[in-house]
């Protein structure tokens, strides 16, 4: 803590895992407050333990037996004295009855009141309180509706190509795609029916289908004391299975107005909602440069590093500052922006397969380093990466003065980072960074879709990896591993290429 | 020694001979010939390699090579003589393993059925993810060795695929 | 390289070992230009030759054998096709010859032209370059002097405490400090003495000695079209042996008036020289705010990245274009700063034995990552630090938004960093990030010497040592180790054990 | 088991009893009792320890234990009585060791000559650096194993110095 700040403070829990629990235990600590993790059974060795001050077990490997136990989390807080919670991302974090829980426990939550929380966490009620405030909405309907000849005079003023969106969905599930007026009978009555199935509720709602969209979102940070700042935007548009890999800032089309004016409509749908700490809305933006409200996330995003490195703020910092009470003690006009920043996740999955998840042990890391790069990950060697939680294994993060310098230096970080025992998404970013439209900042979110095949990212190397190939062979069979043949590298090597060629 | 690396779908003779230095080996495919040096570099599966001069890093994969951060899925055999296997059509029963550990979610054939190359066998669900596993050739179902709400380990027999006679 | 720069270089020989050469590399990779490493028997594994796209060798461990072999160098680059040389720093980089030779070959040297190299190199010839522009230097005698009567004149006239340093000398050889007059004489026939046998020279000159001078250095850069600017100071006063450990910019004392006029000498110092490319002006700085000329190093300093992350430039791309004939492309009302950073040396030496210098094999490796931390090194499971070099493993270089908040980012990055295998220079920096007159900016030339006391960078953890020194030795006594029995590590702690009570 | 463990100057006896799962000890200290928990952590020498709930990394070091990066001297051995040896003054002829491999640069004493403890005995030079290497005791000097100019390797007998009678 600097001299001078409010108390802050005495001790904090961080309510999750991998990389991001490793992310608030670093602040927490350049900050001088002590930490607290918790982990499941699988994460007894996890860096996230390691890092933290103080470590308790919560339970088994399945989430909902251990970082999804509210209760299980609150007792190891009130055994260990902490006087705040950080719930990241995912489980608990936006989850506004656990975040009611922490405050009638006594225990600060490190994030947004229950009350905004849940009004945001409803999309159609966040979307109506934003259009009173005169933020721009997809085209569509804004109450769900049953009756079908209201959804025909809907569709007729909203016009083609549109979506039928589950009014009680969410995560991708319940959205149909009508291409035209004759197609729509029909899809509606297969989106009513899946919507009764699936979230015992039949009301659907319209939206305009927007070509090629992007997708870019606001940070905010908003104190206590009704300060709202904006950071500017982060570009989000590369998605698999509406998913991000690669996010940057600034976006290569967002020009200062329109910053601007993002970032002005983000701030008032944020007061609207009475928001407070930090908060992400996220906006459509369609080919002619008009932005649409998608929704608001309550909690800390995955890519906020490419804001923390343009805008030279600790957000993770800011969070706590502000929920200790503190003020944000700087205003929209302290805030610049410097050079560019992107982010590549490095998940354990098969770009080849579809991009399927993974697993297995992380045998050898080699870490990407020099000026620029930030790698912020959960790995180590004899790491295992397990089915329980999501494939995310780390974030590979660099800065330089602009777009074009950016896109190399992200390139030769990279061919840098070496994790040896899993299938990543390493080869499918380096393929991204050198391609053509992916350089020319020609970003949307079916991007991947229409452009990633299975073995683009491998270079025609072809003769030389088979010289690698058969000079390892000949070297390892030669003499023994420095390591003794607990687990022989050449024969787990085979076997998985085995399997690989039945499953695939 | 001579060897077949099969490197995607192409193969590659390689014949291999040990250099004057421990790491140093004469490599000759295509006619030509190089010096190859071959260092271990951060522990037991990374490399440092120099191809006359030119230098890679390289890595054993589980299903290959990493050369400088791309993948490379790789075969590597004993090859007796010069001739190159064509990559043939096998005519054994193809054997459908779980490519992670994971829950069973659905099973979409019965035993005995008809399939395609590509369709939909059945869904398994880890990481948060359910992914459709397909057939790896055309043919009838002849096994079944799992249930839907079944966990099962990597690299388990979840169904066998064989020739429609 | 990008859209529109003129051509650049088709491939660069990078003439050096360790940190720098991946350095040097990783830029030109971001260039887009090939580049080709030399090593010595002992580095044939070595970082550098992993991550240029050539590596050839050039000669057995010992420097003056294969680095400082300038004929083996010009050779390579010749049969590699290599258009430019970078000689990092150390080596042969300050060689005006090997420029000479570079230049007769036809490969561009990246660094300043022979000519200025030489000047510079000359450190009473330099001093009376840079005082013909006004650039103030330490009060002193500005000739070698032999007469004995002359000397005895100057000295009063310089005043005491006063240094007599070898005209011919260099690297902190042939230095005597006289306290009182009564001493100058007695003082001055030992220095003469030993200046005939080290540098067959007698001749020696007298400076006035400071009380507690700061090391504050200014970057520059220099195109060959005359265009100067300067990217600010850096604080380099944490020395031992007169080699720096810890750099920091800005410094905690210089103010943008400071900042200014010295960054206006030391252009004015470089002007007077011809010199171009990238350069580094040193001064002492006393505790009453004036600033004197040192000497200049005709190179990229070993500290760069600190003035990398406050500027937001690349000094090594820098260094290529200008090298290249590309103009600079900014003047100095575009140089900008932002927060702070700081530099650790982290150097296989044993800060409780008087940092002695420690060989031996890194068994593990751990990297602090997350917000702000850079670590340029040259480690990885298994490499050999041996005795030919010198004992830099890498630098932990970190940024944040102000100087509290950069040392406690530094203190929680180094307590991520393990270098397993080897004594380094960790705890010492630990240890220095939390000391109060460190923390205050109060800094001089004498700060370790005056401060630090072996066993200081050890907490009071004894307790808490013992129960895992106590529980390590029964758990690995209980299970064998995972890899293996080769090394086995408890037998090896043992016996390094023994070995360090008898030579302390 | 009971151990002695002497860090830097200061000695504790510890007692270890092996947990219910692996890797869980009970250990009795200056008459309290803590549960530790070890897991390893990065490969062979990093390990994750958890005292009472305490985090700690530990790592094997060349001449004792990491806490967190600080480094302590450590040495450990079976204590079989509770008795706590006094750190007494040794009689046995000390006998110093090259601590790197490099070149003896001079050496400042002879053979049968008086020293003190802390008196300079030779210089080697190693990584761009000469260091005086001192003497161990106070004593007389009875053996110099090397000579000016010799390269020695690490661990190598330099000098002997021995109680002077």
């Amino acid at each position: 803590m600097q001299a001078g700040s409010p108390r802050s403070f005495r001790k904090i829990l961080v309510a999750n895992r991998g990389e991001i629990a490793v992310r608030v235990i670093r602040t927490c600590r350049e900050m001088g407050i002590p930490t607290v993790a918790v982990y499941s059974d699988v994460d007894r060795a996890a860096l996230h333990v390691r890092l933290a001050d103080e470590a308790y077990s919560i339970g088994p490997a399945p989430a909902d037996q251990s970082y999804l136990r509210g209760e299980a989390i609150l007792e190891v807080a009130e055994r260990s004295g902490a006087e705040a919670l950080h719930p990241g991302y995912g489980f608990l974090s936006e989850n506004a009855g656990f975040a009611r829980a922490c405050r009638d426990a006594g225990l600060a939550f490190i994030g947004p009141a229950p009350e905004a929380m849940a009004l945001l966490g409803d999309k159609l009620e966040a979307k109506r309180a934003v259009a009173r405030r005169g933020v721009p909405l997809v085209p569509g309907t804004d109450e769900p509706v049953e009756d079908e000849a209201q959804l025909r005079k809907d569709a007729a003023r909203i016009g083609y190509p549109l979506l039928i969106k589950a009014a009680a969905g969410g995560g991708g599930k319940g959205i149909h795609a009508v291409e035209r007026p004759e197609d729509l009978e029909a899809a509606l009555r297969l989106a009513q029916g899946e919507a009764q199935a699936a979230f015992g509720d039949r009301r659907v709602f319209l939206e305009r289908l927007l070509h090629h969209p992007r997708h870019v979102e606001v940070q905010l940070l908003a104190d206590q004391h009704g300060n709202y700042v904006h950071l500017g935007e982060r570009e989000c548009s590369v998605q698999r299975r509406h998913q991000k890999l690669i996010e940057e800032s600034p976006s290569p089309v967002v020009t200062a107005d329109l910053r601007q004016r993002m970032g002005e409509a983000a701030i008032l749908a944020a007061r609207e909602a009475g928001y407070t700490n930090a908060g992400t809305v996220e906006f459509l933006l369609d080919e002619a440069g008009q932005f649409y409200f998608l929704e608001v996330n309550t909690r800390l995003q995955v890519e906020h590093p490419v804001t923390e490195w343009v805008t030279g703020r600790d957000l993770v910092r800011d969070q706590i500052r502000i929920a200790a009470g503190e003020e944000l003690g700087f205003g929209q006009a302290d805030v610049t922006w410097r050079g560019a920043a992107i982010e590549c996740r490095i998940t354990a999955e098969d770009p080849d397969l579809n991009f399927l998840p993974f697993t297995g042990r992380v045998q050898e890391l080699v870490e990407p380093s020099g000026p620029g790069v930030r790698f912020d990950h959960m790995l180590y060697p004899g790491a295992e990466v397990t089915r329980y939680y999501d494939s995310l294994l780390g974030k590979l993060v660099v800065w330089a003065g602009d777009r074009a310098a950016v896109l190399r230096r992200m390139e030769r970080a990279l061919g840098e980072l070496h994790v040896i025992g899993l299938k990543t998404t390493i080869p499918f970013h380096a393929w991204a960074m050198s391609h053509p439209a992916f350089r020319a900042g020609e970003l949307h979110t079916s991007f991947i879709d229409e452009n990633w095949q299975p073995g683009a990212g491998s270079a025609d190397l072809s003769d030389v990896a088979a010289i690698a190939a058969a000079v390892l062979e000949f070297h390892r069979g030669a003499r023994p591993s420095r390591n003794g043949t607990q687990e022989d590298p050449p024969s787990r090597w085979k076997l998985a290429a085995r399997a690989r060629i039945h499953s695939s | 020694m001579r060897y077949l690396a099969t490197i995607a779908d192409r193969q590659f003779v390689v014949e291999v001979q040990a250099g004057a230095r421990p790491g140093s080996y004469a490599v000759v495919m295509n006619g030509s010939s190089q010096m190859v040096d071959i260092e271990p570099a951060s522990g037991d599966w990374l490399y440092s390699m120099l191809i006359d001069g030119r230098s890679f890093t390289v890595a054993a994969t589980p299903d290959g090579v990493q050369l400088d951060g791309k993948d490379f899925a790789a075969r590597v055999q004993r090859s007796l003589g010069p001739a190159l296997q064509a990559p043939g059509v096998s005519s054994e029963p193809a054997r459908l393993q779980a490519p992670i550990p994971g829950l069973v979610v659905a099973i979409h054939v019965t035993a005995g059925q008809e399939v395609l190359e590509g369709e939909p066998l059945l869904v398994v669900e880890a990481m948060k993810m359910q992914m459709d596993l397909k057939s790896p050739r055309s043919g009838k179902v002849t096994q079944i060795a799992v249930a839907a709400g079944q966990e099962v380990a990597h690299g388990q027999l979840l169904v066998v695929v064989d020739e429609s006679k």
